[in-house]
């Protein structure tokens, strides 16, 4: 995404508020992976991952990596006491049976409805969707971390993705290096402002209408 | 959810999601694998009218068998009634309602449920009787019967060893159906013969995830003399 | 099915005959079971089970059963080298996928197309069909073993079954205390007679007709 | 089938069975669990037209993506390629023909051939572009897409540890979609670390039955660099 490292731990530590003890939680690639790094070992979170793990704990020290024990993102990883491994069907079990409390994802676009669009840029990227549509249509929460317009200054949260779905409906949480907007049937609501920035400033710089939340009015 | 503190719950305290008409699911073939504490608790507390789903009724006084032969089943979706007389007798009687599927065909149903997909295609059983009324689906071709997933209230498992995670690994055939149901209800109650500490079990080893397990209860042990212990 | 332990004996040490060195093999209760004693452990079969075990091994010594360890049938059994247990699912994986060699089922009627009824005798006796469904279409062979004719003295062996059927076109070879029966596309063809029965004696019991094989005019 | 005789094959022997336009079933995750053995053994006999049945494309040089990178694969049905640009590349120049699934639905098609079923019913990616020309079927009122089975001519899976039947056990999350395309083809070759006698396994952690298994080879190791070795 090309953000800079300070405004990336940011978003990552403003997620990790999102999360609670003994949540079932999974991070994508990117920004959502470093989500972990400020989420206490003692809450018993249980991060899992798509190629068949629950129960992920951080990287582990320079040459005592296991090349058979790796995030989805590639990178070595530990796992905690309580960790299981299984096969893929397994792991998808667990997403669409419903049991992720939250799954943390990026995004190119997110709609004011919670569409969310982040695997095709047709005729330019074509990576595949991978676990993203599971994750977003399966878990109970989906939170976008994301820059809040992409490279050319257009807001990324807009009235209609313009690009091809992931899921509809799916995304509840926005956090962007500028703003947290919550996804509700009303609307979006613009729930808290990063500094430096002002809800004007917010405002402006998203395509979808806001709601201003009655605690940023008062 | 919160998952933190550990899942070990007495049998009274997990016998209070299990209610009349409670659709239920079981493991066990033959009662091998079937939780003997659950049971005789569900048998003590008085409940009444369930929905059992699993592989067969056991016999008069093995696993669930002692629930139907007390009268306390209004309905099965099993493979198997053929060890416990009492199913039949009650079901000509028009006691018991019982759906017959094959027994692979069950499984796969159970485990759909499981890991959340609608349905699945089989053909065992085509143009039998089971094939009646069944939705058929064509693919490249062949013909299938689809068969829905099958889900339940609650579901209660035998497992050998749980750590307090709620990760179960079971032992030998008492496997059996105990990981498609632990998946398939919306609550699941494992009755298991150890709970160890988290990080005491190979995750390797791990057959059911914690992810599914709500309740663990320690078992007392079976309950029942075997056929094969009755000379 | 009330036949004297010599002539069950009998029919399973001629179904063995059936069996080659490492064959995939599931036995169902009965005399089905009975086969497994004539088969030299060093051929290496694999015996499979419905609840989930490829590889099960001899009956245990007394005081020495594992109520986790079973047959099909319920009753204590052992493993052997290269055995494996696993869950229903899989159980029945490997007998749709086609990986069963040979399954030994008894039967209530036998048609002379191979349909096979094995489970059900309406209003009198609805057992269920377990795996029989399964095993009868998913086994690459079908051997059913049974006594030639019913309790009333009715030949087992039919032009068309009157009972509900198990599976279609699915048995390929019958033995009986009197014969061993050939399923073939052009018929049924008697292979072999049993003493102390006669090739009339056998033709005359059996309601389906017969193709003599070829050796037994000789 | 004979299956006495040690399943043990040289490289050789078993890539009789991988010829050109072979669909090619392949177990790995950015080619974590992928056969480095089998691969190199692919690409050294010169196969091509390979039509790829797996999770993703790996990496340029890793796992199956070194066969991409080298035009030695002409279709690819698939989840994720992105952590391979030659590819996209390969793709858009229209050498490539790939087919994208969600991932879990394609864990369930590869396992539905496995196990002997017609296909699955699933709601991923309902009106989305996935959903584009596939039979939609309803079930109790709700409405899924038909996803049929996939199988493929021959598997080549990762294992840890095999015994001489083929039963195999898998190392943490290289096991992914090994067990799924171990079931799935007509002929499954299976790269093992290490092979040891028959009951030298426990049997409670074998994740694939032998009889699933026509043969095994010994690897040689990962002869590629992973992404977190470079720097």
């Amino acid at each position: 995404m090309g953000m800079a490292r300070e405004l990336r731990q940011r978003i990552a530590r403003r997620a990790a508020q999102e999360i609670t003890r003994g949540m079932v939680v999974n991070l994508g690639i990117g920004i959502p992976t470093l989500v972990a790094d400020f989420i206490p070992a003692d809450w018993r979170v249980m991060f899992h991952a798509e190629h068949g793990v629950l129960g992920t704990g951080p990287s582990p020290l320079k040459g005592e990596e296991d090349e058979h024990l790796c995030n989805a993102g590639g990178l070595p990883v530990t796992v905690v006491p309580g960790a299981s491994y299984f096969d893929s069907t397994m792991a998808f079990g667990i997403i669409r049976k419903g049991l992720l409390d939250v799954t943390i994802l990026g995004a190119l676009e997110v709609s004011e409805k919670g569409d969310l669009a982040n695997w095709i840029v047709p005729g330019k990227l074509v990576p595949g969707m991978g676990g993203a549509m599971d994750l977003a249509q399966g878990a109970k929460r989906v939170i976008v971390l994301m820059s809040h317009v992409n490279k050319k200054g257009k807001s990324k949260i807009v009235k209609t993705c313009t690009l091809p779905l992931t899921a509809r409906n799916c995304v509840d949480l926005i956090i962007t290096e500028m703003a947290v907007i919550e996804v509700t049937v009303d609307g979006l609501v613009l729930q808290e402002v990063m500094e430096p920035y002002s809800v004007d400033e917010v405002v402006r710089c998203t395509e979808a209408p806001l709601i201003i939340s009655g605690k940023l009015k008062g | 959810m919160e998952q933190v503190s550990s899942k070990k719950k007495t049998v009274d305290q997990a016998l209070v999601y299990i209610k009349d008409e409670c659709r239920l699911m079981y493991g066990g073939f033959g009662g091998i694998g079937s939780p003997p504490t659950l049971i005789e608790g569900i048998f003590e507390k008085g409940v009444k009218n369930l929905h059992l789903i699993g592989n067969d009724a056991a016999f008069p006084e093995v696993g669930v068998g002692r629930l139907i032969s007390n009268g306390r089943v209004k309905s099965m979706i099993t493979s198997h009634i053929g060890s416990n007389p009492n199913s039949g007798k009650l079901m000509s009687e028009g006691k018991l309602d019982v759906s017959f599927y094959p027994q692979g065909t069950l499984a796969e149903k159970i485990r759909c449920g499981g890991v959340g997909l609608g349905g699945i295609l089989v053909d065992i059983g085509m143009d039998t009787i089971v094939d009646d009324g069944k939705q058929r689906v064509e693919v490249n071709g062949k013909t299938y019967m689809l068969e829905p997933a099958l889900t339940g209230d609650v579901a209660i498992v035998y497992a050998e060893r749980a750590d307090e995670y709620g990760n179960l690994i079971y032992d030998k055939t008492a496997r059996n159906f105990n990981p498609l149901v632990a998946m398939a209800a919306d609550i699941t109650i494992a009755e298991v013969k150890e709970i160890v500490p988290r990080g005491a079990l190979n995750p390797e080893m791990i057959a059911t995830p914690g992810v599914f397990v709500d309740y663990l209860v320690e078992s007392k042990g079976v309950n029942w003399t075997w056929a094969w212990q009755e000379n």
